[in-house]
């Protein structure tokens, strides 16, 4: 079980900012924060600088970390990978080593270990798509750490937005696909996926994924017809991160929802109604 | 500037519940069973308020609104939460059972589309001896009942006066901010008998989709909340308390101790931080932090010298 | 992403008068004669909107309200102006002389507080042959009689039914958002004869001094405008446009092409531009140069086809 | 009279920003506006940064300009000094060179000459105060130019508030007071003004003054009292700087109120109510 997460939220000081891929990764030191744990996130907010001339960033955003070291001086550095996609993206990706970030978490849960998803599961199959490849990139260099044996196959729009898989997961053993065909595989990483399954046995197969819903809905469904045990880490909008505001709801398989801050971000493939989210029909 | 007050200058009361200061919690903006699985009992040993006021609670389970449920907006907040809830067994059988252990006083807030379930409501939790005080939500905009009852000054008095003989613990009227007049709401629910008001609930707004131009919120329209709600909260508490004898408990996109002392010059007895404890879960604390040297910055020795004062 | 819309793409109307794009400006936040003089003639040449809307006028001379009329607030900024201005035969005789020289349509706002005197106003502005439309200020919420009138359906009803047999001209009723339910009291402009309505005016609000814990207004409270409001104008207009027939001119908050078009999805024909100008006195040009990719990004080829949608 | 400010506002690129005596000043080029006149302003917000995290500062800020000079390359090198009291004031104190700045402007009408407010004028008594010294700055180096004679008070809380001095005025022909008498005259720099106007023919007079407002009232009330032109550049909340909001009134004497931005910031002593606007009593 992951760690507690110290009560409130505390300034961390950013080391490092590069441009990356198409991405963003930057760096901070939490010295108060536990170990972070695979599918784990954080509610990040730049210090004096949140707040544009939108009025927006207002809320925290949540992200994942996608990597996380210990430091010498105590406490962990960590490394995220961002895309801007709207105003709080860019407030984070701007923010330059020396300037503080506001840091609370690490929330939600963690991935099982594959034996503990399919007790005949062989190893994992890691799905990572865009900046979903962050937490599967913690995930790998978990199971890598225990012997676990891992697959690990990612996608991309283009070769244009594929940062942080060099840095993140060195070259060897990831199968990369980019959706124009400028690298890699053409196509889809779900492609690459159905490959790899056919080849195998389902019976020992555990799967892994991030990545865009659409993305995601389709490893899903790969999944569940093949009744290969899967665990998604989902997103969502979130307010507050730590279960309070109710915000981040997600459809459950049988009705209801499951507030993803603390019931997930993990979740299992056949929890969840759909991992397309904000489409969902009614509730 | 004057002496920094003391922790002990914010001792207060609301409805005779005696408070070691005056900071609550929205309702709806902090579940504490989360927060002490998310960050363990640390939570209990520095609890964030001085009264703890839970989630709304209905007769059924709910499950709330479909996704999305979240629009930030500048300076605030739409949610269309749309009161997920264990209903009144749940909550009174599993959730209270983990409230009662709490170290500060205990307001449910409750919410029915009838007076028969709010009758019923109120009898179940009044008897419940961890409970300190009710707070009946008439003003969710989310849930249709809500908006009739707390729109009209006579149907909340008939409601207040149904349910007053039912306990002697306190009834505070949470109040919508989504009429002409709140105060004569506010009227209404002291005529029925309520012991205080609550103000303001979220303000009716909408956010449309970037991408697919159709309403972003799952349930078409929510609720506004947060700092840019701030300046029409305390025109309506301002205008509520010349009204009205009962005190206030006041609220709207408070974020740290300047703008809770501004609720209290504008009329209010206590204040609850509701959207802020999103942004940091501490936000009580820090409020409470701030109070004596925010207090002391306009020449005030107390909280009480502040919640004296009687704007023009 | 469809192709860019060209200029020409945005033309659009509003109550009959033809207009080169939806963008106006909020009654009493451009003085056109103040910015000319500061900016000189390419005020006139680059103007920013499409259609011009002057400041509320009255009767008589009004000095305004007493210092200080502006408070910001998170995202936004409270006024209480109290509509200061030369009257009717002083806007008449020398104003609405340099208004005319405008090469957009003039749309002159108008209030007082008894029928009689909006009979006068409007016979008289709608005689001019400079003025295309009148706008009736019935929801300012500094001047005691707007608020009574644009609270109630069957007041602004009547009223609507003594003005408009006095003129052919657009009569377009401005909305206050201070009510429970917008869409009855435009309704009641509808069934009155009503042209158009716009909204939304200021959302009642109130500050406190930081130094003397006195209300900081001059005028004790104030109307909150800017983005912190746009989600509660999106909300109004959405419901109003669900309710009525007839169009409407959507504003509160608008700062950008996007918001902009969020108003036209929510249900308004066109859109103006307030608080923003303030900002930046070609907030208006800011917009309109937007909006061919604002439409585009959601695969609109004009502005008509987002004018077509109807939100759930 | 001033020439017309360009329509809208623009972006200007921050060249130089210091500490200096409790105050900050820094520079900027404006390409496109027109020389500024003393006693003009203009309004300012930082690019990219404004809005804080309290959703504050939203609208741009009033603020003088303390010199103008031309640049080689066109336009003009302005310099501001500020006095951080507030979100807008610290967002612009905090832009570092290179970041860039909206400017709107210059606004408002300008000083007279001491001739044209007074025909017997001798020359200029300027009285300044705090952040107030700034226009007085300009109107002393405009006046100097132009061989009018001008005598200069300025007035500071302490020593360690009384930036600027050095920078726009040099030591010359400047009497300094401090309220707590770390230096020069012990108390206010009205005190000053007395021991001129005493020692001289009042008859040929011509008073300025900017400073905060207790101040400006105990000049106006000095000068009426003694029948000597006084011109006083106020301060009052401005949402917009150009007419459009009518939100900078200030009393006039006869009644009724002046639109500060267009009708100031600089008015003859009597032609207001009071220079304590916010504290009048009514309307
Ligand atoms: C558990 C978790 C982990 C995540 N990890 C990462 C990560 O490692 N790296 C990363 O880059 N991102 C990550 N995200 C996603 C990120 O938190 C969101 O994309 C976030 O919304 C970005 O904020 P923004 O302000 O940049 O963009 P937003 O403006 O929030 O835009 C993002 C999307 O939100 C919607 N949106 C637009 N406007 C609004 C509005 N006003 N209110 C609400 N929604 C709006 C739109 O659909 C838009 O496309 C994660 C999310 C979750 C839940
Ligand atoms: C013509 C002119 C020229 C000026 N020149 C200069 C100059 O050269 N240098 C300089 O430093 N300043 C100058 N000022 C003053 C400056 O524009 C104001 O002090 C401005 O308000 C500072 O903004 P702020 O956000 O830093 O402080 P604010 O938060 O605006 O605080 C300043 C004062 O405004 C009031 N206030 C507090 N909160 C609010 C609120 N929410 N809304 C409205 N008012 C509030 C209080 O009285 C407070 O003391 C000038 C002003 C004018 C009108
Ligand atoms: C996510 C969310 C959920 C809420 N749920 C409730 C609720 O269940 N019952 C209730 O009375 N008010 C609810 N509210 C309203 C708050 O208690 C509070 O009145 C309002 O948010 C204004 O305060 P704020 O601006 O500080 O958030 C909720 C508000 C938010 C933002
Ligand atoms: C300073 C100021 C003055 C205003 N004066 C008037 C007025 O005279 N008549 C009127 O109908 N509305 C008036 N309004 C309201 C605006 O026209 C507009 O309805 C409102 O500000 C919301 O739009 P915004 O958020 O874009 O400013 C005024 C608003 C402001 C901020
Ligand atoms: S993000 Fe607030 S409950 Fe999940
Ligand atoms: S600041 Fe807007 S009119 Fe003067």
């Amino acid at each position: 079980m992951a760690a507690e997460a110290p009560f409130g939220r505390r300034l961390c000081e950013v080391t490092a900012s590069r441009a990356d891929g198409g991405y963003r990764v930057f760096s901070l030191i939490d010295r108060e924060g536990p170990q972070p744990e695979p599918g784990q996130f954080y509610m990040l907010a730049s210090a004096g600088s949140w707040a544009g001339e939108s009025g927006r960033p207002y809320l925290p955003r949540a992200i994942s970390h996608a990597r996380y070291d210990r430091e010498p001086a105590g406490g962990y550095r960590l490394d995220f990978l961002i895309d801007e996609v709207g105003p709080g993206t860019m407030k984070l990706a701007a923010m330059m080593p020396g300037q503080t970030c506001w840091v609370a978490g690490p929330f939600g849960g963690q991935f099982s270990y594959p034996r503990e998803l399919n007790p005949q599961a062989a190893g994992a199959i890691l799905v990572g798509g865009g900046i979903g490849i962050a937490p599967m990139a913690v995930l790998r260099r978990e199971l890598v750490e225990r012997g676990i044996p891992s697959r690990t196959l990612l996608g991309f729009r283009d070769r244009a937005h594929s940062g942080g898989v060099g840095e993140f997961f060195g070259c060897e053993e990831t199968r990369l696909a980019f959706e124009d065909g400028s690298s890699g595989h053409k196509g889809y990483v779900t492609d690459l996926l159905l490959q790899l399954l056919e080849g195998d046995d389902s019976a020992t197969a555990a799967v892994y994924s991030c990545g865009p819903p659409a993305m995601l809905e389709a490893v899903r469904r790969i999944c569940l017809d093949r009744a290969i045990p899967v665990e998604l880490a989902l997103e969502s909008p979130m307010a507050c991160g730590y279960g309070a505001c109710f915000g981040c709801a997600v459809p459950k398989a049988g009705g209801g929802y499951l507030r993803l801050c603390i019931d997930g971000p993990v979740v299992r493939g056949d929890e969840i109604a759909t991992a397309l989210a904000g489409e969902s029909d009614d509730g | 500037m004057a002496d920094l007050p003391a922790r002990e200058a914010l001792a207060t009361e609301i409805c005779g519940i005696p408070l070691d200061g005056p900071v609550l919690n929205g309702s709806g903006t902090f579940d504490v069973l989360a927060a002490r699985q998310v960050f363990g009992d640390v939570l209990i040993d520095e609890f964030p308020f001085d009264c703890y006021v839970s989630k709304t609670i209905t007769m059924n389970p709910r499950p709330g609104n479909p996704p999305y449920r979240l629009w930030e907006t500048p300076s605030g907040m739409i949610n269309s939460i749309g009161l997920p809830g264990p209903g009144l067994d749940g909550f009174v059988n599993r959730d209270l059972r983990l409230l009662a252990s709490l170290e500060v006083p205990l307001i449910v807030s409750v919410m029915a589309d009838c007076i028969e379930d709010f009758v019923v409501l109120v009898e179940r939790v009044a008897a419940e001896d961890a409970v300190d005080g009710i707070e009946l939500n008439v003003s969710c905009p989310n849930v249709h009942s809500g908006l009739i009852v707390g729109e009209q000054p006579a149907e909340t008095e008939a409601l207040l006066k149904a349910l007053r003989p039912l306990t002697a613990k306190p009834l505070i009227v949470k109040l919508t901010p989504n009429v002409a007049n709140p105060h004569e709401v506010a009227m209404g629910a002291e005529a029925g008998g309520a012991d205080a008001v609550s103000m303001i609930n979220t303000v009716k707004a909408a956010a449309i989709d970037p991408q697919t131009s159709r309403p972003w919120l799952g349930a078409g329209a929510g609720g506004l909340s947060g700092p840019a709600v701030r300046p029409i909260a305390l025109a309506q508490v301002r205008a509520v308390s010349a009204a009205i004898e009962i005190p206030i408990i006041g609220m709207g996109g408070i974020t740290d101790a300047e703008s809770a002392l501004e609720f209290i010059l504008a009329g209010a007895r206590v204040i609850a931080v509701g959207t802020e404890n999103f942004r940091d879960p501490k936000a009580g604390t820090a409020v409470t932090e701030g109070l004596p040297a925010a207090l002391a910055r306009r020449g005030f020795g107390s909280l009480a010298e502040a919640q004296a004062v009687t704007l023009a």
